[in-house]
């Protein structure tokens, strides 16, 4: 399947925001709510089986944070992004590790590297860092700690 | 010379002849008889206690070469010739090591564990004949008390893995207890049936035994295999290594325990190694029985062939995992055992 | 029955098996190297600490402070002080080469970087030193001494390796 | 690292915790494991990770795109030159980088020769997991040698740094293909030998066999990748499925388990290794001359977009997901690291076995810590 068809697919059942063409890969923009449906969707429907990865990218310019989701279908080999945009102050999104568990630890580990709520989600601790850092991959991340390598 | 080929191949005369002649000039200077006697078994116990240790450094850095020539090294090789004093240097250097006490230990079961552990070990070997008449106490329940004494090393493991207020140790004493419980019955079985077949419980009888016919190896094949698991069990070694299980339970019962202690430990294990083969060795191999050589060279010989072969296993053979142990021990050793005990006596008898 | 019967015998036959395994190579020849005394035999591109080896042709280093390998390394292991000559002017020569093993991670980009070859990862493996301090050594005044299978390679400035 | 959730739960007088890790010998690097144990059966489990957290994805927005690879060779110091590679292909793809044929087989020789380097340690590793103290020394010879030869190709022993954007830096070298025909000669018996001494033990085969079940779909859901999905019996391979680089032409078997049990999993890389040595053999003699690294420009500077580039390692399928500003730096990077999803249905699978099976399963999960904690 080519992303034209895809993408079609998708917009039978779900509404698709945006859409773009990257690398042949098909990034789809989908509203915040709609996640956990879509997400159903391309798993049962399209078989999607396997999610990928489950990963945010800061873009402090248009204040938003894009949520990436990665689908990969072991059938026909297709990868297909849905993305999702936040708002950077208010970044809540539902959760779908009810669908795919494997967006669990992914999204553990988005919500703190972001300060991304996953709204729903069972056990939203902190996974990889210790207490007190908070969201570092925000590009304004600034920590007291993180001095410049000394010059040799 | 010929006193020395007397001594060598015929222990037991020169040394009650010794014995005499010693308690009558003692007589002569007018001292009790029974003093005398006391420091003889003084002696004798310092003497064993003494081979002993050195026996056991001496297996410890065995056991090494023969994992390196199984694992293709070269194994301990820096000090001394060939290594050779490898092990003493490892025990100076743990003797010599800060005594660590954990916090919130049980102070007492810390501490009497080892002693629980090495003192028995070391008892038994009162009984074992190491050659002809060279038995330092040649009880008439011999083998009853070996049994007996290896009972009670359970207790030191416990108190081991209790004290060290460490679950990893608790679990490996209760492990321990377990494993060292259930395989001393099929252990026991299968020596009542060498008793049934020699007829006495005294060691050097049992050896005797021996002598006129075949070793008990032949007609106890299935009995000295019994005993070899069973003892590699009850001597803690792999694959039935659980209480120590390095990669389950990081050192087991001695994960706490450092310097002279574990030293303790160390030692005791190994003796006891030493221990189990050399009883296989009495029981089935005919004892200090040979040709040509003195009787406590065979009687080593003997029992370091089945060191090699309890090496060769723990090399090879990967960790059984707990409920297995007990299964194999509850299922398969035990039937076997008595079944072994049961066709032992009906064929003695009829 | 038979079936358990068959799996019992099998699984008494992979224990010989297995201990066949550990016999045989009771009978094979160690591959224990004894270290200290005998040395591995290291190839031709190991990546151990970086030197700057004196160029036996002009005696001196070949390095000419061009910076390119401060700015290859990605994470700043390196520092370069020009030599400022006695007009006052910075000089294509290099005073101060300053290189931190502590944070090296041998990637060779800084070599490959270099235009001159004037540096090169040796074989030296061994860099364990008793402080931090020590770790920070300055290369241009080390004069480093290039020898062994590494030194034809690095004078003919990477272009042809030897045989092996 | 936080506190596990049910230690704050009540336990019953009958149950315990006990704290596997962080250091513990077969936790395999910084991990800990929090057990509620009642007596040995595990009755609860929580993987706690990220102890070695080095935020390397943070690090990368502000390293040049060429300064990277050498960091991805320390995410998995076992199959560095599998990261590498997912590394530099998203970076090729972006930048539209043909690489030549002869560099694309130099690739598969790195990547399969490094295959078998990991295998080997997690093998010799196993054993000494299930107690078996001897297969290290068997397996770390032959690693020894695959290791010689990738350092005399690329440098480095561990983190080997062999790829380059574009290709490589260095041609083989000389003595290359005979030293692998040399090794590839004698690799059969001895993978006969390691499943000798320890896979088909019926000890081993007791231990693990029917222990740490993992059903198919669980594996899938759980996004477990690489030989432990293949053990569930899954038959997927990312050099099968989603060819890259020049798979498609060589002919081997994607390896899979029945029961999705521990041994499937222990047999699977067994096999794997036997595949890696037959595509060895095949890309040795299909090996093209030529030129070994592409035409890179001297400033790597990608087009803006996105790419998302995965290989299969071996521990299953690493990936990279890039964004480029068009700058000189990445934007935005994302490991997708194999590990991450194996470690996540541990407590799937664990539940209600033992403690020795906790370590068993662990070891056929074959865990590499930094790459959890990147």
């Amino acid at each position: 399947m080519n992303f034209q068809e895809i993408l079609e697919k998708i917009k039978t059942k779900h509404e698709v925001l945006e859409s773009k063409e990257d690398l042949g890969v098909l990034n789809a923009y989908i509203a915040t709510a709609k996640i956990a449906a879509v997400a159903a969707f391309m798993k049962d429907e399209l078989k999607f089986e396997q999610l990928n990865f489950i990963t945010a990218v800061d873009f402090p310019a248009n204040n938003a944070i894009e949520v990436v989701y990665h689908f990969f279908s072991y059938e026909t080999a297709d990868s297909v992004v849905l993305r999702i945009k936040l708002d950077r102050a208010k970044a809540e999104v539902p959760t779908i590790s009810g669908v795919f568990k494997t967006a669990d630890w992914h999204e553990r580990e988005a919500s703190e590297m972001f300060g991304i709520k996953f709204s729903g989600h069972p056990d939203l601790n902190r996974l990889l860092l210790p207490d007190g850092i908070e969201s570092p991959l925000r590009k304004d991340y600034k920590n007291p700690d993180m001095t410049p390598l000394p010059k040799a | 010379m010929a006193l020395l080929k007397e001594l060598l191949y015929n222990s037991g005369k020169p040394l009650s002849e010794f014995s005499s002649w010693m308690h009558a000039i003692w007589a002569g200077w007018g001292m009790p008889g029974f003093l005398l006697d006391f420091i003889f078994q003084l002696v004798i116990v310092l003497a064993v206690t003494a081979v002993l240790v050195l026996n056991a450094l001496w297996i410890i850095y065995y056991d090494r070469k023969i994992s390196a020539l199984m694992q293709i090294r070269k194994g301990p090789n820096r000090v001394g010739p060939f290594g050779l004093l490898q092990t003493l240097a490892d025990t100076v250097k743990l003797l010599i090591k800060e005594d660590v006490n954990p916090k919130k230990i049980d102070i007492l079961s810390f501490w009497i564990a080892p002693l629980i552990i090495f003192i028995p070990t070391f008892a038994v070997f009162l009984v074992l004949p190491f050659g002809n008449g060279l038995v330092p106490a040649d009880l008439n329940i011999g083998i009853l008390y070996i049994i007996a004494i290896t009972g009670l090393s359970v207790i030191g493991i416990l108190a081991a893995g209790w004290g060290s207020n460490n679950k990893y140790s608790l679990i490996g004493g209760m492990r321990s207890a377990a494993q060292i419980v259930s395989y001393e019955i099929p252990m026991v079985l299968v020596i009542l049936a060498v008793v049934l077949m020699s007829g006495t419980m005294k060691m050097s009888g049992i050896v005797a035994a021996q002598s006129n016919r075949v070793w008990f190896v032949v007609p106890q094949f299935l009995g000295f295999i019994i005993f070899l698991i069973a003892g590699n069990a009850e001597v803690n070694r792999a694959p039935f290594d659980l209480p120590e299980a390095e990669s389950e339970l990081v050192a087991g019962f001695n994960t706490e325990y450092s310097a002279m202690k574990f030293a303790f430990f160390y030692l005791a294990e190994y003796t006891n190694l030493f221990l189990t083969s050399a009883v296989a060795a009495t029981l089935f191999l005919g004892g200090w029985q040979g040709p040509f050589l003195p009787p406590i060279v065979w009687f080593f010989i003997k029992t370091y062939f089945v060191i090699t072969i309890l090496c060769w296993i723990r090399w090879t053979f990967p960790r059984i995992r707990v409920d297995q142990l007990m299964e194999f021990s509850w299922k398969y050793l035990l039937p076997l055992a008595l079944l072994n005990l049961v066709v032992t006596a009906v064929i003695l008898k009829f | 029955m038979i079936k358990y019967l068959f799996d019992l015998v099998k699984g008494i036959v992979s224990l010989f098996e297995g201990l066949g395994v550990t016999l045989k190579h009771c009978f094979r020849r160690p591959i224990t190297l004894q270290y200290p005394e005998k040395r591995p035999d290291i190839s031709l591109r190991f990546r151990g600490r970086l030197v700057m080896p004196v160029d036996p042709a002009t005696g001196d280093n070949r390095c000419t402070a061009c910076m390119l390998c401060v700015r290859a390394c990605p994470n700043h292991s390196i520092d370069v002080e020009k030599l400022i000559g006695e007009d006052g002017k910075p000089k294509p020569k290099v005073s101060k080469y300053i290189y931190n093993l502590g944070s090296c991670m041998f990637c060779n980009l800084c070599v490959e970087s270099c235009a001159f070859a004037a540096i090169i990862m040796s074989d030296e493996y061994e860099t364990a030193v008793q402080n931090k301090a020590s770790l920070i050594m300055d290369l241009a005044a080390e004069k480093y001494k290039l020898s062994g299978k590494k030194a034809p390679w690095w004078q003919s400035k990477f272009k042809q390796e030897e045989g092996a | 690292m936080i506190k596990a959730p049910f230690e704050m739960e009540k336990i019953s007088d009958e149950e315990y915790i006990l704290n596997m890790g962080p250091q513990h010998p077969s936790t395999h690097g910084v991990l800990r494991i929090v057990l509620k144990l009642d007596g040995e059966v595990v009755t609860g489990l929580y993987p706690d990770v990220g102890y070695i957290h080095s935020s390397v994805e943070k690090m990368c927005e502000n390293k040049k795109f060429e300064m990277i690879t050498p960091y991805t060779d320390r995410l998995d110091y076992l199959s560095a030159v599998n990261y590498n590679w997912a590394y530099v292909a998203a970076v090729e793809k972006l930048m539209g980088i043909q690489l030549p044929e002869r560099a694309e087989y130099m690739r598969v020789m790195l990547a399969e020769l490094n295959r078998i380097m990991s295998h080997l340690l997690w093998y010799s590793a196993f054993g000494m997991d299930v107690g078996a103290l001897t297969p290290i020394f068997y397996a770390f010879r032959e690693r020894e040698e695959v290791i010689d030869m990738v350092e005399g190709m690329t440098g480095g022993r561990l983190t080997h740094h062999a790829f380059r954007i574009g290709g490589f830096k260095n041609d083989l070298q000389k003595d290359f293909l005979s030293r692998l025909e040399k090794f590839l000669a004698k690799f059969e018996d001895r993978i006969c030998e390691y499943e000798a001494l320890l896979i088909n033990n019926v000890i081993l085969t007791a231990r693990t066999k029917g222990v740490g079940i993992l059903d198919k779909d669980t594996a899938i859901n759980y996004g477990v990748t690489g030989p432990v999905l293949r053990g569930s019996g899954c038959a997927i391979d990312l050099r099968k499925n989603a060819p890259y680089s020049v798979y498609s032409k060589f002919d081997f078997r994607v390896c899979t388990g029945k029961n999705g049990d521990t041994w499937d999993r222990l047999k699977v890389r067994m096999d794997e290794m036997r595949e890696s040595a037959k595509i060895l053999k095949q890309a040795a003699a299909m090996l093209p001359a030529g030129e070994f690294c592409a035409k890179v420009p001297r400033v790597i500077k990608p087009a803006p977009g996105e790419v998302y580039t995965k290989v299969e390692s071996a521990r299953g399928e690493f990936g990279v997901y890039m964004v480029s500003d068009g700058t000189e730096k990445p934007y935005r990077i994302k490991f997708r690291s194999p590990s991450f999803s194996n470690l996540s249905v541990l407590k799937e699978i664990t539940i209600g076995s033992k403690i020795a099976d906790v370590v068993a399963i662990m070891g056929s999960l074959d865990l590499v810590i930094p790459e959890i904690d990147r």
